[in-house]
Order: structure tokens, then C-alpha cells, then sequence
């Protein structure tokens, strides 16, 4: 397939149009584009290099440079500028019921060995769940124990205390009063994430008359 | 209007060159959109300002058209022949005297009106071929080729209320009171278990003791072990009475239920 | 989702470095930016507007130009361009008569509920023609219209202003002829209902800010 230049009948343009043609086709390609091949899209005789210089030095030390790429010439953004087209963005997700277990936990005995959160919870508590609580600023190290090995004890911090208007820790309600308030759950059906509500709860509570 | 004498004028020398372009346009009825689409192009070999034409000679070519289409027994849709009767009636108001009540809108109005619809469906054509004769966006114009796309740097706040927090404990601490109980190895004393411990033990079981003496140190003070090692104590030592080696009693019902060894004399 | 204003830290720049980088932004989109967004990505207190009409005259009759449509911006080829461009069309479907009638109704007498269209066109306006409209998202449904039924109405997007070349839809050909002459009035057929034209002139105006 021949390529008939749609403008090679014309004259050929002046430099401040050829500067013009140029910068419409290197702006609307989607690749760089090689000198030879626009040479051949416009009008004969045009000076093509002369016209590609002319538009890199227009352009210098603006938003976006004609940059030379090998033998093809494209336009792109001023590396001092890269950080305009990156945004950022902050996603709020709840927190996980591992993570949300083991912070209670930590909230209600504190100070707590990992030890004691597992005995709690019934279940091992990973490294990553710990970390996690401790980034976001809610749980730190407290003293270690005085017991066998000495273990790290974990505490809740003025942050959460701040994050959850809570006075002190000792402010959290106790199970008794969760209880009253509706909110102790039913079992969880093993491996799904039970959160119902009340009517169960009450049946329960008869039937095992705690 | 001043479409009577007009009107009577032109179909004298014109009522054949309009038949017969009448008929030439309903071979193309396919193409019309509908009445007023064809009142349109009727109206054009009026060669006059849409503003100035004879809706009631525009009325007469169209029920002409009506008409020759039925000659030529040519299906026209409904909304044809809704229009040609409309313009019957349109041209009955026309020609007759204006209703000295008043109530119905005057012949006049109706043809104000409908010269009204033609021009505006007239300039909405013009409009919609200026606008499609546009320079446009992707066949004349170019957006960025190379477009860059944002970088989103996504980071994720993670965050849990009071409640969520009251809620998570409130599950772990009344977990163990509906944990299946198969779960339970720790708090659960089998009978092998008991009935290892006590042939150890009731050796020296000479005297009646109460089954819980047997029990090991840490299944006594918590219930849920105590139960467990009382079920499993009492199933061993009723294994044993069975082989003999042990003699049990109880007071009562309810009463300590008690244990020993059974001298084989 | 929360948006970290990335340069909010810094000074305002000054006017030349406020065009750099509204250049480079806009050069790297291929989708028009909204000037909210635009000011959200640079550095607080920076002169959004006045930097982004400065930056239009810089590019005015350049290969390249930059176009106001609607509240947002974009660079676009000159029209003049287009023959050395053609390569690049991106072929479209035809639209058919009744989809150009339809589109330029809405355009003009927007917003528009769907048996006004029919009321000009004279024939009934099918499924397909607004949705196929919609699709291209050149049409999207607007208020809905405080008449009896409360039908729904169109309206033309940004869209359509991005691909005809508009900058508001005040700008559309011959509108203020067509309103001169009262072609865009509601005229309800006499006989019909009351005379309640004012009340639909206040929209358009408002629309159309005359």
C-alpha cells in the first residue's frame, strides 16, 4: 500500500505552519514519530528539521518538551513535573475482625502478653495482626512480665484512647453491661463471620442461663 | 392566511406538475419521517419563506397525496391518515366563516401553529447539519495521543468504632461458652483417660473415697473440667466394677457417688 | 476516599511555574480536567483560572490549542489540522437522521423531556435513538421536569461540547437566532392547556444565561 500525501500539492508551508502541522501530529500521536514519516505527511520541501528544532527549543523549559527519541520525536512532560500526574489517595476500610478481637483484647487486659491474647481469643494471633495495630498507633509495647521468659507485654495507647473518646481503658464497658446493651453476640457459626443480633442472643442466654 | 386565492391561483396550471410529483413521492414514502416530515418537503415546492407559506394549499397537496396513495393502493401508516384528517378539518376552518362562540381555536390559529411546527422542525434540521458539520472531536481534532494516565498512589486508613471494639470482645468472651465441644480437647476428659488414671490408682483404694479424689489437681477447681472429669471418672470406674476390681455406691440420689478397691478374696 | 493535596506543603507558585504545570497536566490528559481538579493537584493559593487564560492565549493559533468545555479544559488539535491528522480518525458510526434530529433537539432546547422531542420531530422517538445517545455520552438524563408525571428530561454532556468543539452550550450555531425567532419556545398547539410559556422561557434563560 502507497501513501499519497494528502498535502503534497500544496506549497510548502511556512515555518511558523510548519511548526504548526508538527505540533498537531506529534500532540495526537500515540507514538513517537519518526521525522521520515512526517516528512512524508506534509507538503513537500518542507523543513522538517528545521521546523522539529525550532518547536524543541519553543518548548524548552515549558510543561511538556519535545524530547528527540532515537530518530522520532515525541512530546513529554517535564521530568521536574512527573509528581502533578500522581495523586494520591486514601482508602478507609474497617478493620479486620482479627485485628479488631486482638485490639479489644489488648484494650480490656491490658497489659497482655501475645500469649494471653491467644488464650483469649482461642486462636493464634499472627505477627502481622500485632504490627498492624501497632502502626496504626492504637497498641505499643508495655512492660515486659515477670513471669518465665519474661515476655513483651502489649498496651493501648493515648491514641486510641483519643480515637475512641475514651477517657482511660478503664472506661470500657464491661461484659456485663454489653450484655444489657444488646450487643453480645451469638455464637459464630464456625469459619463465617457471625454478627447478628438480639433475638438470638436472648434465646441463648435463657437456654444456657449464665 | 392568505392561503384561498393563492392557493386556487397556482392549482390551475400547477395541480399537474404537483400530482405528479405527488405521486413521485409516495413511491419514497419509506423515506418520510412521518406527516410532518412530509409536510416539509411538501411545503418546499411552495419555493417561499416557511413563514410565508399557504398552510391551506399545503393542506390541499397533502390530502392529495392521500388520496393518490390510496389510488395506487398503497398501505400508509396510521399517523398519515390522523394527519390528513386533521388538515380536512383544518381546511373546513379555514374556509368557513369563524365561529362567532369562539370557544375552538380559530382556523387561523391551528395553521399558525402548524406553519410554527414546520419551521421549527425546518430549523432543528438546519441546526443538527451545522452541528454535525463541525469540526470534530476524533475526526478533525485530536485529543492527546499518548495520553498519560494519573499515577493513583492508593493507601488504605483502616479504622473500627467504639462499638466494633465492644462488639469483637463481647464475641471472644462468650466464644468459649457455645464452642462446639469437639473443640474442647483441653477441658475434656475421656474415659481412657480416667480409666488409665484409676486402675494406677485404686490399688491402694482400700477404703470408700469419693470419685473426685480421683480426680488429677487441675481438673477440680474449674466446672467445665470438673464436669468432664466427673462424667469420664464415673464411666471408668463403672468399666471397672464391671471387671470386678472395683465396688461403687451412693447414698442417695444426688449423694457423692464412692469408690473401692474390690478385695478378690 | 480522602484526596492528599500532594504540593499543598509548598508556596504558590509564581504565574510562569503555575502555566508549567497546568501545561504538563493537561497535555498528559486525554480527557478534558475539571479546574477543581486541577487546583487540587497543585500547590495551594495558585491562580488556577488566571494561569489556564493566560496559557489559552499562549497556545491561540498554535498547532495546538488549548479548549475550554464546560468547567473543565483540554488541548486540542487546531481544526484546520485535521487532513494531516485523518490517519488518527477513528471511525464512527454514522448517525442516523433521527439520531442527529434527536441530538440537535436536545442540544438546543435542553432541558427536554422526551414527548417534546416528539412534538418537533412529529413522530415518535424511539428506545434506541436516546440510547444510543446516551452511549456515545453525548446525552445524559437531567432533572426531572416539574409537570404532571414529572417526566425526565436530557440534556447534552460535556462531552458533546468535548466533541463538537463547544465551549457551553451557549455557543451552539445559530442559537441565538433560533431563539430570536422564537423557535425554541414551547408553543403549545392552541386549544392545548394554558398558557404557561413563561415559566419554561425562566429555564432556558437560566440555562442558557442570556
Amino acid at each position: 500500500m502507497t501513501e499519497i500525501p494528502e498535502t503534497a500539492q500544496f506549497d510548502a508551508p511556512s515555518r511558523e505552519e510548519a511548526e504548526r502541522m508538527l505540533e498537531a501530529m506529534l500532540f495526537a500521536s500515540a507514538e513517537p514519530l519518526a521525522s521520515a514519516e512526517m516528512a512524508r505527511r506534509l507538503p513537500e520541501g518542507t523543513d522538517v528539521a528545521g521546523a522539529l528544532e525550532a518547536l524543541r527549543a519553543r518548548y524548552e523549559g515549558r510543561g511538556v518538551e519535545l524530547r528527540r527519541i532515537g530518530d522520532a520525536w515525541a512530546f513529554r512532560t517535564a521530568a521536574d513535573l512527573g509528581h502533578l500526574l500522581e495523586r494520591h489517595a486514601v482508602e478507609t476500610r474497617k478493620l479486620s475482625r482479627a485485628a479488631t478481637e486482638t485490639l479489644a483484647i489488648i484494650a480490656y487486659h491490658q497489659p497482655v502478653t501475645r500469649a494471653e491474647i491467644e488464650e483469649v481469643r482461642g486462636v493464634t494471633v499472627s505477627r502481622g495482626t500485632i504490627d498492624q495495630l501497632i502502626d496504626m498507633g492504637w497498641v505499643r509495647l508495655g512492660r515486659r512480665k515477670m513471669t518465665p521468659g519474661r515476655p513483651v507485654t502489649f498496651v493501648v495507647t493515648e491514641g486510641f484512647l483519643d480515637h475512641f473518646g475514651l477517657q482511660s481503658a478503664r472506661d470500657l464497658p464491661g461484659l456485663r453491661e454489653l450484655r444489657a446493651a444488646g450487643l453480645l453476640d451469638n455464637r459464630p457459626p464456625p469459619g463465617a463471620g457471625g454478627e447478628d443480633e438480639g433475638a438470638e442472643d436472648e434465646a441463648q442466654d435463657s437456654l444456657f442461663g449464665t | 392566511m392568505d392561503g384561498g386565492q393563492d392557493f386556487a391561483d397556482r392549482q390551475s396550471h400547477a395541480s399537474v406538475e404537483e400530482r405528479r410529483a405527488a405521486e413521485a413521492l409516495i413511491v419514497d414514502v419509506e423515506g418520510f419521517e412521518g406527516p410532518l416530515d412530509l409536510l416539509l418537503v411538501l411545503s418546499r415546492t411552495q419555493k417561499v419563506d416557511l413563514r410565508q407559506i399557504s398552510i391551506l394549499a399545503l393542506a390541499e397537496q397533502y390530502l392529495g397525496f392521500v388520496e393518490r396513495a390510496r389510488e395506487l393502493r398503497i398501505e400508509l401508516a396510521a399517523d398519515y391518515l390522523v394527519m390528513a384528517a386533521w388538515l380536512a378539518f383544518l381546511k373546513s376552518r379555514l374556509l368557513l366563516p369563524p365561529d362567532p362562540q369562539g370557544e375552538e381555536p380559530s382556523g387561523e390559529d391551528l395553521a399558525a401553529h402548524l406553519a410554527f411546527q414546520l419551521e421549527r422542525l425546518q430549523a432543528m434540521r438546519e441546526a443538527s447539519a451545522q452541528l454535525m458539520a463541525r469540526p470534530r472531536l476524533g475526526r478533525e481534532v485530536f485529543a492527546r495521543g499518548a495520553a498519560e494516565a494519573v499515577t493513583v498512589h492508593r493507601s488504605t486508613v483502616h479504622h473500627a468504632s467504639l462499638l466494633d471494639l465492644m462488639q469483637a470482645y463481647a464475641r471472644v468472651k462468650t466464644r468459649d461458652e457455645f464452642r462446639p465441644f469437639v473443640m474442647d480437647r483441653r477441658d475434656l476428659m475421656t474415659m481412657e483417660q480416667a480409666l488409665d488414671r484409676l486402675r494406677a490408682m485404686v490399688g491402694e483404694a482400700a477404703d470408700w473415697a469419693d470419685i473426685s479424689a480421683y480426680f488429677p489437681e487441675d481438673w477440680r477447681a474449674a466446672p467445665k473440667r470438673r464436669r468432664s472429669a466427673t462424667a469420664a471418672t464415673f464411666a471408668a470406674s463403672l468399666e471397672l466394677a464391671k471387671e470386678g476390681r472395683i465396688e461403687i455406691r451412693q447414698g442417695e440420689s444426688f449423694a457423692p457417688i464412692e469408690i473401692r478397691r474390690k478385695d478378690r478374696a
